[in-house]
């Protein structure tokens, strides 16, 4: 069941440059949280900008109930809330959403991230790991100051291999290379894949010609968050008759019900 | 939930006649912002809403616009739903009797191509128990067959407004358009044509565009002006129509907090709706009857309509 | 002055021709946000400016209306202002003469009660060495008389552009009212009336609550509405009326960057005005000329024109 | 001539309950200031709220080219500029308006303050008594803890009573009160004054009953600040023909020139 509720601000560091991680305590919300999902963030004062962000769960605390977010500067609202400081307060509504469906243990999952699409991808890690799956994961970046994700990656104790457009560590180039070259298929049990939508829609193509499932997690323009306004629409599949909300039905959706 | 809660005097009473709609509070939730209700479960009782005007229903199902459909603005945002819809049918069949079962005082809204077409959605709803009241959306500005059209020409809305009364004893609650050059003109329309009460504001016609891509960024090109930026616009209007006609004013247009409420209810709003607000607060409408029993304690008010309308002059 | 200068290719050529009004750039300050030039002083070289449009000036001299005229909104301020001037007279023997000798392109914006005082102050303006435009403010919606009623007919628009039309030589440019139906009749009641341009959108008619005094905070009650909070509006009607007359269009509302200034460009504007902004930042004319021919450059576009109306489908 | 700059940050400090003082280095706006000026500030992120914030004068180093402002929070906009921190910067026009006539040297002034209306008067106290004017300050305030300018007015060496609502320092009641009781009307040879209207007005009758002349500082609602918008409108006296602009006309006038 969603809350919303002001969470104590305990932790807020720009990782690299324009990224930040924030960490919060939220009691009401952290006990539902499931990977994949997201929380609808309230970054304006005085309602500008106006309405809330959706941001995923980089990863959870239970025990703690705090929730940590990844979150990348790109405008407006993410802007602001990089002033937030600890000890203050941040207004968030969750969990929302539907998250990632979860591998039965033992199996193997491949996750694969594509710039702060790895935020999601590291809640999974964590949690499929402690489910005793075998958890590789891999993430395309620009440069290596964006592979913000490691420290808790190494922590969870997840196989990790990063790669870089400029080469400056791990493979050079892209993840989808990365993937064809270092990764055997047939060691593949389910594929989670969250970034642009290109990278989404060739990660997509390479399970499929391998035969094996996955999931995606995709991104719209939120006004509600919950389903209420119709707004974060889209059709899957152009035959498809209904547009799914991705903040209800989604954001992650089987690849196979998607057309990119 | 995180605030303070402050239970205010139990004994004031709050309720509101909106023209034979009767709301146990002040506050509605606006159509489109609330889906049919079951969205918010959790963040808020729907049960304490004065009352929720369900999302845009039209005969047939409609499966809406291309997307993107939504878009902020500054101090507003912009929607091209399209009326998504189930069709009044599966409304009347799923979510009217969960609503009625729950308690929840439910406003229906209705949104048709042809004068018939909002007739025979009147006539389907006639009869349903725990329908309190009857929106007509004439000035849905997303939809290009008709809306827009219904709403600007006061013959029009008198030839709607008349067939639908015409169908139904529920009262009948058009919502007017304010992309109008004359919304007094409008209003003593629907009134002549039998209204009960009046809804306003719908939203503003805009429009917004992705320099990058050179392109409109509503799949719809136009969209629906809402939030905080059009309430000096909403205000303007129910200011005038509330001189100009007698019917009780559902108002709303940007309200964000309980002064907002209040200058509506001061230009002369019998009960006020928020809409945008409750993507922010999904809370709001609570918040708001909350803090509006605070301010009449605190003022020695003892009805809202002390102060319904005390600022027009 | 605490900015960077970057100087831009002086290549580049930003002017435009609108409708015979010859501007050295595509940016213009708005009516009634510049007073008459000589305020910004010093902070803006005002001869760099595309056009200044002077307060909006009336036959005989108007002390304006009762305070407060102003209050701010949600990304917006309400101005009733009341057309506050010397007169058409003073503002010919004072005004115009130290706006010539600074080699500022000035465009006079002038309002009338009746047909016959916009043709006389049409009359007294030609003639004049330094006029370059003639803007017909008929949607000021701060004075009871007139002014709104001559922007919401298009009859009424026809014939006072076409009697102002006949007076004068100058470039004839209505500056059309956002609050109508059908913003595209008026346009091409403008059009066929003789307009060599349009300038749109003026405020939005609006009004604000004080709520501790019970009244409206303005002294004229109603006001209008400007700034970013009217953009997705004004962008609206200019796409409407891009695709439905030939005239070219000044646009503006809520203009605060060159993003901005883009998106009115591509929905058909063939130049820009700044109102509000200018209060936020007396430069802002001068950092939009710049700022689009950095734009220019990067996009390896040579003229304004080439991505005028871009998103229009 | 008024300029707009990007002033740097050296001092912001809560002084008082909800009162700041804001110092800042501004050298194209410092040399020209004078007392009873003010500057006009871009509170806002984003263009929220969207207008600047007309603050006064409260202090000028015309050798470090500092200005220091004194100012309250009551809304939006005093309230986002209280998050400024040091070494960041303030969006400033000035220095605007007509400020106070200088009283010739060795004559007597009374400044009369109210509140936070006592910014403009500190400045022009360090004016006055520079140029060899004898100075003395009163300021009524509700409580002792809004006797925030005791310490430049001290540091000064100007002569100052206070008065307090609730007696908790210096006289127990009106400021005006104070003045009809400790100050003698034939030891004052002008009066400038800054406070709440009422206050004015009933300075303005003492003034005129004992004839002596002085000045006022008013406030109106602003947009431009330089007189191009003609919004900060009021007629001083009924009888009169035009509006003055508060901005540009004012925001001092003489007492004589006003009907409250
Ligand atoms: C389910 C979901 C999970 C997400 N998780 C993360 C995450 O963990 N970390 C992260 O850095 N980003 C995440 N995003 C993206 C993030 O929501 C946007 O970057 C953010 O909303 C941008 O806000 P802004 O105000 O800074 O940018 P703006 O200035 O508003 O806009 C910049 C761009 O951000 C996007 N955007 C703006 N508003 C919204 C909105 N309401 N909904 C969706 N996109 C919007 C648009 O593409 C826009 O062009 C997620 C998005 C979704 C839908
Ligand atoms: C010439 C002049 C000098 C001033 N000097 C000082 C000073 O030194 N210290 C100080 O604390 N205050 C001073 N003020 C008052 C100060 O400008 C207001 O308190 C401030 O603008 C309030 O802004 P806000 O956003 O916090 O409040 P808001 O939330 O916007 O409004 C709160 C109240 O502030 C006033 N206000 C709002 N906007 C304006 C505006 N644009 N112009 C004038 N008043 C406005 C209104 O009374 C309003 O009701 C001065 C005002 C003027 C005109
Ligand atoms: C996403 C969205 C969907 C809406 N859908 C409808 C609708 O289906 N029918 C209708 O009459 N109004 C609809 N509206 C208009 C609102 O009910 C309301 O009148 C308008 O948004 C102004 O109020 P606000 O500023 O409080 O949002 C919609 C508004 C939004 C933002
Ligand atoms: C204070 C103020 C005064 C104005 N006076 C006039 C006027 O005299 N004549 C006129 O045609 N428009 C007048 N306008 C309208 C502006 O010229 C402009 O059309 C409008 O403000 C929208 O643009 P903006 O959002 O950039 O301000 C005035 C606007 C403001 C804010
Ligand atoms: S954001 Fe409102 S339905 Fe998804
Ligand atoms: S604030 Fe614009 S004239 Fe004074």
């Amino acid at each position: 069941m969603p809350f919303i509720e002001n969470g104590l601000v305990l932790r807020h560091i720009e990782v690299s440059r324009d990224m930040y991680e924030l960490e919060f305590i939220a009691p009401a919300i952290a006990p539902d949280c499931r990977p994949g999902q997201f929380v609808h963030i309230r970054s304006g004062l005085d309602n500008n900008p106006l309405l809330r962000r959706p941001l995923s769960l980089y990863d959870v605390d239970k025990k703690l109930g705090s929730i940590t977010l990844l979150y990348k500067v790109v405008g407006k609202g993410t802007n602001l809330l990089t002033r937030i400081r600890p000890k203050e307060y941040v207004d968030a509504m969750g969990p929302l959403g539907r998250g990632f469906s979860l591998l039965p243990p033992r199996k193997t999952a491949l996750l694969v991230g594509g710039g702060v699409g790895i935020a999601p991808l590291v809640y999974l890690a964590r949690v499929l790991q402690q489910q005793g799956c075998k958890v590789k994961v891999i993430h395309g970046v620009e440069s290596r100051r964006e592979l913000v994700a490691l420290g808790k990656l190494r922590e969870i104790g997840v196989e990790f291999l990063p790669s870089t457009m400029d080469g400056s560590a791990g493979y050079k180039g892209l993840v989808t290379d990365l993937l064809l070259k270092k990764v055997n298929p047939a060691d593949i049990d389910f594929v989670y894949c969250c970034g642009p939508e290109k990278m989404m829609a060739r990660v997509s193509e390479i399970a499929r010609e391998n035969g094996i499932a996955g999931e995606v997690s995709l991104e719209e323009y939120m006004a509600c968050g919950v389903g209420a306004c119709l707004g974060c629409a889209r059709k899957l599949k152009s035959s498809d008759a209904q547009y799914k909300k991705i903040c209800k039905d989604g954001p992650v959706f089987g690849m196979e019900e998607i057309e990119f | 939930m995180g605030k303070e809660i402050f239970m205010p005097d139990e004994e004031l009473d709050l309720s509101v006649n909106l023209g034979g709609i009767i709301m146990k509070n002040p506050v509605a939730v606006a159509s489109g912002t609330f889906g049919y209700g079951g969205e918010y479960e959790g963040f808020i009782d729907i049960a304490d809403i004065g009352a929720v005007i369900v999302k845009g229903t039209t005969l047939e199902p409609r499966c809406g616009n291309l997307p993107p459909r939504i878009f902020e603005t500054p101090s507003g945002m912009l929607n091209a739903i399209g009326l998504e819809n189930p069709g009044v049918g599966i409304f009347l069949q799923e979510y009217l009797p969960r609503l009625r079962d729950q308690g929840v005082t439910v406003i229906a809204n209705i949104a048709g191509n042809t004068i018939e077409e909002y007739a025979r959605m009147a006539a389907m709803l006639e009869g349903n128990r725990g329908i309190a009241g009857m929106e007509m959306n004439i000035s849905c500005p997303n939809v290009k067959e008709g809306g827009l059209q219904f709403g600007v020409d006061p013959d029009m809305v008198y030839k709607v407004v008349k067939a639908v009364k015409e169908e139904t004893s529920i009262p009948v609650m058009p919502k007017l358009s304010p992309n109008v050059s004359d919304i007094t003109a409008i209003a003593q329309a629907a009134e002549a044509g039998g209204a009960a009460a009046l809804s306003m504001i719908n939203t503003l016609m805009g429009m917004a565009v992705d320099v990058e891509r050179r392109k409109p960024v509503l799949g719809n090109i136009f969209g629906g002006l809402s939030g905080p930026a059009i309430k000096p616009v909403a205000l303007r209007m129910i200011y005038q129509v509330y001189k100009a006609v007698k019917l009780p004013i559902l108002g709303g247009g940007g309200i964000m907090n309980y002064i907002d409420a209040l200058e509506f209810i001061m230009v002369g709003a019998s009960a006020v709706s928020v809409g945008t607000g409750n993507f922010v607060n999904p809370c709001l409408a609570r918040d708001l009857v909350w803090d509006l029993k605070k301010y009449c304690i605190a003022n020695n008010i003892k009805s809202i309509e002390e102060i319904r309308g005390a600022a027009v002059q």
